[in-house]
């Protein structure tokens, strides 16, 4: 399995990942995940994210390396943006390649579900001139307990 | 013994430092004890008790207020992450 | 919710589904699933994809739109190619945009496991210089059938 | 009455002819009693034997064997798909 982890002070693009993992015939399936800077009351003027630098490539390492052991994947790509950006941006690509679409579909949510809950990122918003932290979701929390209930016996990072 | 406590995000923002080099004595053997030690002050408590729903590293990987320490070790302090 | 549901006969372009879906902050998560041309044993030659015109739109139609009443999307885009292709070309695109990642991997991963047991595509390999009907996949099948349970009482398409 | 018939992938090149026009009696009011009707011809008949398992559509909507059919449908006979 081929692996790219990056964290990244600049936009992201989104061919970049299916570019990356193509593999002239190895893989049928692709999927990508992509997280943008959301904004839905039309309020966020910008968002700015942080990072522990150093413990963040190791944590989203490990999340790669368990979803390897979980699924049988040719490629994983993850790279996550830093500092501020503006809504529509994209934070985040998560991208995976399989034999099939099963695994690629469960890899990918499986590392995004790990990512959300573990890898040390903090996002805070401005709004209305004011930074606000933004606060974890308890469905977050939910979705990554559910993927430990399910492997349990694995270790997760 | 000599700890080096890391904060981040809105915790770093109420401690108004990103880390501290401490000397707790060495019967300060796991994170919860840590904490107790640097709550004696008062700036410190107030920015801890802030930060209620908190997690923890242990020399880059995570741990929780169990963990045990010693010497040498980076003790990240970080409120409920928030990427992706 | 904005669609978009075509038959190309031509190379599919990665980027396309995720600039076609950008919102400027409305979503929050993109997943997008693209499936490509296998070829695991360097036998595969080419790959020849014929459908029902007329059918296949509809068929996607309703497919699309069913994943829109189950979950809140904002904008879905399946493209699929037919004619001739290489191993490693992509053979289709689904991709959806929604406020959160759950329904989005979710939607996305409905679209396909109904496209591939009622979307009338039939593929055919071409292998030493003859060519075979590709076998339908059990799994596709019991994928399908996973989704009629989960949604019971909805009609599928 | 008068029904299309189309057949698609391996059993199109199995039949040899992707439509057929064809006009069989009034009784035969579903897809099963057509598919039974057209086996009355030995080449239709080893054609679609030749192709055991199939799905049916009648005026591009998905049926099955049992879908009732009348004057001017269209009636499709394929494998099983094999798209995405």
């Amino acid at each position: 399995m081929k692996t790219r982890i990056e964290i990244r002070n600049g936009p992201l693009v989104a061919a970049e990942p299916s570019d990356w993992l193509r593999d002239a015939g190895l893989s049928g399936a692709q999927v990508q995940f992509c997280g943008q800077v959301r904004d839905e009351q039309g309020s966020v003027e910008a968002l700015h994210l942080e990072h522990y630098p150093g413990m963040t490539e190791s944590v989203l390492g490990t999340i790669v390396e368990q979803a390897g052991q979980k699924w049988h994947l040719n490629g994983a790509w993850v790279v996550h943006r830093v500092g501020t950006m503006a809504p529509g941006d994209d934070i985040v690509q998560v991208a995976v390649s399989a034999g099939h679409r099963q695994a690629a579909f469960e890899a990918c949510a499986f590392i995004m579900d790990l990512l959300k809950t573990r890898a040390p990122f903090w996002k805070k918003e401005l709004i209305d001139g004011h930074w606000f932290w933004v606060e974890a979701r308890r469905r977050d929390a939910e979705a990554a307990a559910a993927w430990l209930q399910a492997l349990s016996g694995h270790e997760l990072p | 013994m000599m700890i080096e406590v890391r904060f981040f995000a809105a915790l770093r923002e109420r401690v108004g430092s990103d880390r501290l080099e401490v000397s707790p004595p060495d019967s300060v053997d796991t994170v919860a004890k840590l904490v107790a030690w640097l709550e004696r002050d008062p700036d410190l408590a107030d920015a801890l008790a802030a930060t209620p729903r908190r997690m923890v590293a242990v020399n880059e990987v995570l741990g929780s207020e169990e963990s045990s320490i010693s010497q040498g070790d980076v003790v990240a302090l970080f409120p409920p992450v928030t990427g992706g």
